[in-house]
């Protein structure tokens, strides 16, 4: 996020898309729900499925899923025709707009309603809502990611924002609302392919002579390395022997479920360092048991770029270990005795090695975290980003053109699936699915029909329904109610009895290599 | 803002202009009893201990949601005061069931509290407790309505906090109680669970697994969704008993949500894993920490010298702390000497 | 001049005549004592440390381990510390109750006492008519409060419940049988020849210097200072009775084995005169924050639940303030300086032990004495270890 | 007992700051610089001298400064009457001994050492008397732990030295 969450506050109007935030951050949605209430703010939410954030909002628009490109460039279109961008923050901080003007042509309001099945007049009272606004904030999460043009999607939310003068600025913002309790720190300490830890890239070579020394002279390639849809792709192909994983479950979270079993099953070798025993482990050669987040010490870092303080409360069960105990041990038996053992030795080293984490120390986050980036031990941290002109210099506008879903619904696939989370439940479900009190609220995976699309195929409440689609089907309870709309299902990706990811493909964004999980194409058919 | 001066139990006071009496007193050491006041929520005034005397008005005033205004001339303490004090309170302890020993927010009830700090030795009336099993609006959370004082705590908090609105108090004098009236939309969150300043609304969850505070209170971020809750486990014998947050903590201000409240039960599941497994012609066995590391430490050496580091790939995880996902990516390239390190944030 | 060649003794911490874990470095010039520095330290628990996060009734078995020979005779002064903290009255029938069980507290110490001090010197077979004696007043203990040594009788505001007749007719058993008991201890030592001959002019002490070395309770009045705080301050309905405070001459060990030969007939004069005239009433004072209301209340009224779950978890708040309340405890003076700060846990607590400043009196008396005198010397003054380390 | 307080004042005018009644006992608060010869007067004072010092203590005011209260209390044998005599001190400021007028307080002042870290100047031998000599820390001071320090990891006792 560029800004902190407590700026919802101070925002005019909130355009929230692709994010069911009352769901999947309910305390976000609070803070979202009181600027309504408290502060007369405006809320836009713009999501295929009628969400209870749309209870509070001024103006819902309902997109056919995968079209967002061509709404947003359809907004943009109508606040330039009627003047209402921030010309000046445009001149003194942005390049490129006049090609994204001249692009923009095209983007009519009838085109665009066409395209996205938005009426033409919501679209113009949309980009009214959100041009006049000063400051307005964009939240959205995986609902603009998960699709093969999810890279576009936040380019151009990118340029909208800035075509409104709303970056840099209190109250404004383009805000990715972070799925998981350390998703960002992961990104942010180097547990992507390209990128040390703070986004120094792999192939520049000053990082890796850095990294190099601080790690005793070792031999650091520059080669970028596999994305995760890669490594089992690599894994079936035999050209990957060997994986090690900590903390996930692909075989529940990666696309084609198929795809992934023979993938892992090919392994020479398959290490799995986890709490549960998941349906990824019973594939492993070797399995560790781990400590989970309230056994041990360390910090995490949540969607506005909180460093905050994990604190340990429990011994770990049995003979259970720490995470960073493990890796020690394994990298000491491979000739590799790491020097750090504690939580906050590592953190020291992180402070040396990685410039936005460099002033976040434990006593400094002892009572209230730190945002990075915090480049020394006084610095205060920097919860607004791009204040005053971008890290990059000049505002980049992109020129995006739009590019429908890989599946699109036909005659054999009349209807669009669309996967995601619920409430009362957590990815792979490994945690919330233990115990009684969630499973209660939520005990199995319920695809959400229309009302009418039920009734047209005769479908009651509670039946059971075979949605099928190129690579699979599942057998999953109906739960009939007007959030979806007609010709779209949901189902959520938690459950493995009714593992979603058989049915969704593998085609992934370019650039950022996310699979398409918003949209596939699929047939549904009464259960016996 | 303009500042507003009043003078309580004689002492000058200036506070900004749309503060209540309450707040002016607070701000200034003074100490006024009160209930059904939150500092989180608007004021409810449905208690009637805050009750202060002003000059020149008739009866006491509720200070709680009476705002200040010049040359008030506020007093807190008084004979009446008291007296009329110790009426509310026996009112509210008519209905009182006798469950301390058993009711989970025994030790830390605002009832119990207040009651002992004034020293109500009995209570004249007939007490007449019905014992009565009401559904609410979420399985996760159990009402009792002999232990509700009927304070609106619950109904402002859901009401105010998340805009829900779930549940509300109907019926009049002893037939009135906590009711779900709009259960559907109940978002389990466990707000109204928060504020309840007595036993009436408990988790159905770990109910008498120990007081809240015998067990260990370590401040922690919950571990799910990227909102970076802060709350507090209490930890009794190696299990988690119970979830807490204070008010004015971390970017929730002491709210929650179903998974950070209730979603705690995996952590002392019985079928965490507890030993390192091998597997050995299909099957899973036990292992020492010793085997295991060692087989794997062999194995990953022995397929880097085979195929080379890029035939090694590392799946490091989101749900991991900063320290464990430095440290893994270090390890896959200082020492396996591979840049294939992705995680889950992709998906 | 010859080169006098002193050897230094290690005496303790573990010597059967130390009475508990007093280490004393003895530098000796053939027999006799040039030097002598105690150590003590060893069975330091920390008590004040404890005494600052538990709450006021918590802490009144804590102060039955400072002198566990005589161990209600510190209750009472904890207690009533507490009381002038909390501003308590103690009904007149527990006062009473207070007074017997303190004097019985005393003679079990001086039993004690008696019985090692003789053992030492070498009388073997006192200590077995002593401890005789001593069980007697244990099986009182045990009847009235369920523990023979550290009864932990007293609450804060009264005593923990009322007595039953069994007491009554034990204690008026004992009173009437330990007359003649006490004419068997005279008859083995006071007049016995080598007991005289070991114990007179031996550790001699001025009264000037008693008092400058902060000396208290039979070992200061062995010097001829007639202070004893039930007479100087009475406390507790001390001043109901009459007793006269048995003071000696010429301060040495034979002096101090008299006043508290003495003492043991005043403590029985106050015990019978307590027995007999026990007022009616109740034991506990009548104050919601700290009266155990009864169990058929706290079965049918919620505010007696609430206040006895509140009394036993939370406990009253004590208000901002200093207090210093002394009694007079088997070995000499023994103070409780409490300080509240308006919670339920006592800000600070110091204990003036009585033995402290006994055992730092030890290197001026024993210089110059032989070895042996020195065993008398320590059991004269009745040190217990546990009320020096705290 | 009143006149003892107004001779005192009339020798060392400033030496009283605070005069109060704590329940029935008299209590003096005294300014450091004139603590010791207030402390020789009462104890030579003619009517009826304070000849025993009972006991002296120390309280941690954590939060206000000067930090540490260190409170006398002083008995006179002769008419039975005790006077408290408080003077606070601040973190590491020294406080002059008075074990030469009366032997008592050598113990009592190297236990408030010991157990608070104040410091007495020219006493005859102030070391620790309750804990072993390389003992770290005070533990009667608020900000000592209760269990003490690193009280979960293994005492190795073989580190201790003592006073020989």
């Amino acid at each position: 996020m560029t800004n902190p969450i407590s700026d919802i506050l101070k925002a005019e109007v909130i355009l929230t898309t692709g994010t069911n935030t009352d769901e999947n951050h309910p305390i976000i949605a609070n803070y979202v729900k009181e600027a309504v209430t408290r502060n007369g703010a405006k809320l836009l939410v713009i999501d295929p499925r009628r969400i209870s954030l749309v209870d509070h909002a001024t103006l819902w628009l309902r997109p056919r899923p995968g079209t967002d490109v061509a709404w947003i460039n359809g907004l943009m279109h109508i606040i330039l025709k009627e003047g209402l961008q921030a010309q000046k923050y445009i001149d003194e901080r942005t390049e490129g707009f006049e090609a994204l003007k001249a692009h923009l042509e095209t983007f009519t309001p009838d085109h665009v309603s066409a395209t996205t099945g938005i009426p033409a007049d919501d679209l113009i009272a949309a980009a009214r809502l959100y041009g006049k606004a000063r400051p307005a904030s964009i939240l959205y999460a995986m609902g603009i990611t998960k699709h093969t043009t999810g890279t576009d999607n936040v380019k151009s939310l990118a340029s909208l924002a800035m075509l409104c003068g709303n970056i840099g600025v209190d109250g404004g913002g383009i805000n990715p609302l972070r799925g998981q309790n350390n998703v960002q720190g992961a990104c942010d300490m180097g547990g992507l392919p390209n990128v040390f830890s703070g986004y120094q890239p792999v192939a520049d070579e000053k990082a890796i002579k850095k990294f190099a020394d601080a790690w005793g002279g070792v031999r650091i390639p520059s080669k970028i390395g596999l994305t995760v849809t890669e490594m089992i792709s690599g894994a079936a192909s035999g050209q990957v022997k060997a994986i090690y994983v900590m903390g996930e479950n692909p075989m529940l979270s990666d696309p084609d479920k198929h795809h992934v079993e023979h993938g892992l099953e090919t392994l020479e070798f398959l290490a799995v360092q986890d709490i549960f025993l998941t349906e990824t482990a019973k594939k492993a050669h070797v399995v560790f048991p781990a400590a989970c987040f309230a056994e041990k010490d360390g910090t995490v870092t949540n969607t506005e770029r909180l460093v905050q303080r994990v604190r340990k409360a429990l011994e770990p069960p049995g003979d259970a270990k720490e995470d960073i105990w493990i890796i020690n041990e394994i990298s000491k038996r491979m000739g590799y005795p790491m020097p750090a053992s504690t939580a906050e030795a590592i953190m020291r080293e992180i402070n040396t090695l990685t410039p936005s984490y460099a002033g976040i120390t434990y006593e400094r986050i002892a009572e209230k975290g730190l945002v990075w980036p915090c480049p020394d031990k006084n610095h205060p941290g920097t919860p607004v980003l791009h204040r005053g002109n971008f890290t990059r210099g000049k505002g980049q506008f992109f020129v995006i053109p739009f590019k429908p879903p890989v599946e699109s619904a036909d005659k054999e696939y009349p209807f669009i699936l669309s996967t995601g989370r619920v409430l009362e439940h957590y990815h792979t479900g490994t945690m919330t699915r233990r115990g009684s009190g969630l499973n209660r609220l939520y005990p199995e995976a319920l695809a959400e029909i229309s009302r009418a699309d039920a009734q047209k195929m005769g479908i009651a409440e509670g039946d059971y329904i075979n949605i099928i689609s190129r690579r699979g089907s599942i057998r999953v309870k109906t739960w009939l109610n007007d959030r979806s709309s007609q010709g779209m299902v949901f189902v959520p990706f938690h459950f493995h009895e009714a593992a979603v990811n058989l049915l969704t493909h593998a085609v992934v964004d370019p650039v950022s290599k996310i699979p398409e999980y918003k949209v596939s194409a699929v047939r549904i058919e009464k259960a016996s | 803002m303009s500042m507003v001066s009043l003078t309580i139990d004689g002492k000058m006071v200036s506070v900004p202009e749309g503060k209540t009496i309450l707040e002016a007193a607070q701000q200034t050491g003074i100490d006024i009893p009160t209930l059904c006041f939150h500092k989180r929520l608007p004021p409810i005034g449905s208690c009637n201990m805050c009750i202060v005397e002003i000059k020149g008005r008739p009866g006491p005033v509720t200070s709680c949601n009476t705002p200040v205004e010049e040359g008030l001339d506020v007093a807190t303490q008084s004979d009446a005061l008291h007296a009329q004090r110790v009426i509310n309170l026996k009112k509210i302890l008519l209905h009182h069931a006798l469950d301390c020993p058993v009711c989970d927010r025994a030790g830390e009830c605002d009832l119990q509290n207040i009651v002992y700090k004034f020293g109500i030795t009995d209570v004249a009336f007939e007490p007449r407790a019905q014992k009565r099993d009401d559904a609410y609006a979420t399985s996760l959370i159990r009402y009792w309505p002999e232990r509700c004082i009927l304070c609106r705590r619950c109904v402002t908090a859901c009401q105010s906090i998340k805009g829900i609105g779930a549940i509300d108090i109907i019926g009049e004098g002893d037939e009135a109680r906590l009711v779900p009236v709009a259960a559907d939309k109940c978002k389990s969150c466990g707000e109204c669970l928060s504020v309840c300043p007595t036993g009436a609304l408990t988790e159905n969850l770990s109910r008498r697994k120990g007081r809240p505070w015998m067990g260990k209170r370590v401040k922690t971020t919950c571990g799910y969704c990227g909102c970076g809750c802060q709350l507090e486990l209490s930890a009794l014998e190696n299990r988690v008993i119970g979830v807490h947050t204070e008010t004015d903590d971390g970017v929730n201000q002491g709210s929650l949500c179903v998974k950070g409240r209730f979603g705690y039960e995996f952590i002392g599941d019985e079928n965490r894993l507890k030993t390192p497994l091998i597997k050995e012609n299909g099957q899973f066995r036990e292992a020492s920490w010793e085997e295991a590391l060692d087989y794997t430490a062999k194995r990953l050496s022995a397929i880097k010298d085979q195929f080379g580091p890029d035939s090694i790939a590392g799946l490091t995880s989101a749900r991991c702390t900063n320290e464990e996902n430095f440290l893994f990516q270090k390890f896959m390239r200082a020492v396996i000497g591979t840049n294939s390190v992705d995680h889950c944030a992709r998906l | 001049m010859t080169e006098s060649k002193t050897i230094t003794l290690n005496m303790g911490p573990h010597h059967p005549a130390t009475h508990g874990v007093l280490r004393l470095i003895v530098e000796l010039d053939g027999e006799t004592i040039v030097k002598a520095t105690p150590h003590i330290g060893y069975l330091h628990r920390g008590i004040e440390k404890i005494a600052e996060s538990k709450l006021f009734q918590q802490v009144i078995p804590l102060t039955d381990r400072l002198d566990y020979s005589a161990a209600s005779a510190n209750n009472i002064g904890y207690c009533i510390a507490a009381e002038k903290l909390l501003g308590l009255e103690v009904p007149k029938r527990a006062q009473y109750l207070r007074v017997i069980m303190a004097e019985f507290a005393r003679i079990m110490g001086h039993h004690l006492w008696i019985g090692t001090h003789a053992l030492d010197i070498g009388a073997m077979t006192v200590i077995f008519y002593a401890f005789r004696d001593r069980e007697m007043i244990m099986d009182i203990n045990e009847e009235i409060a369920g523990y023979r040594l550290t009864p932990t009788f007293f609450r804060i505001g009264g005593v923990a419940q009322d007595t039953t007749s069994e007491f009554i007719k034990k204690v008026r058993a004992f009173v009437k049988w330990f007359p003649k008991a006490m004419e068997g201890y005279h008859t083995l030592l006071t007049k016995n020849k080598i007991w005289t001959t070991r114990t007179m002019n031996i550790g001699k002490i001025s009264a000037e210097e008693a008092v400058n070395y902060g000396l208290t309770g039979p070992s200061l009045r062995g010097s001829g200072v007639a202070y004893d705080v039930r007479k100087a301050f009475p406390y507790s309905s001390y001043e109901d009775f009459d007793f006269q405070i048995p003071v000696g001459e010429n301060g040495d060990v034979y002096d101090r084995y008299l006043v508290r030969m003495e003492e043991f007939k005043q403590s029985i004069n106050i015990i019978s005169q307590a027995i007999e005239n026990l007022p009616e009433g109740p034991v506990q004072t009548d104050s919601p924050w700290i009266t155990n209301p009864r169990t058929v209340d706290v079965q049918n009224d919620i505010s007696a639940l609430i206040r006895r779950f509140m009394m036993h978890t939370k406990g009253p708040a004590a208000p901002k303030g200093e207090v210093y309340a002394a009694v007079e405890g088997a070995k000499g003076e023994l103070g409780f300086y409490l300080v509240g700060d308006g919670t339920e846990h006592p800000y600070r607590l110091k204990i003036r032990s009585s033995c402290f400043y006994l055992a730092s009196a030890l290197p001026r008396l024993l210089v110059g004495h032989m070895v042996a005198d020195a065993i008398a010397i320590i059991g004269s003054l009745d040190v217990v270890l546990g009320e020096i380390d705290r | 007992m009143q006149t003892i307080i107004n001779a005192i004042s009339e020798k060392h005018p400033d030496a009283i700051t605070k005069q109060c009644d704590a329940q029935g006992i008299c209590e003096i608060t005294i300014a450091a610089d004139a603590f010791l010869e207030v402390m020789k007067f009462l104890h030579e004072n003619k009517p009826f001298p304070f000849d025993m010092l009972t006991d002296i203590l120390s309280i941690d005011r954590m939060p206000r400064t000067p930090r540490f209260d260190v409170v006398y209390l002083l008995l006179s044998t002769k008419n039975f009457t005790r006077i408290i005599v408080r003077t606070e001190i601040g973190e590491g400021q020294e406080i002059p001994s008075v074990s030469r007028i009366w032997h008592s307080a050598d113990w009592a002042e190297r236990e408030v050492f010991d157990l608070m870290g104040i410091l007495f100047s020219n006493h005859p031998g102030l070391r620790r008397i309750l804990t072993w000599e390389n003992f770290e820390g005070h533990p009667l001071r608020k900000d000592f732990p209760l269990e003490g320090k690193d009280f979960d990891k293994p005492f190795d006792t073989t580190t201790i030295q003592d006073y020989c």
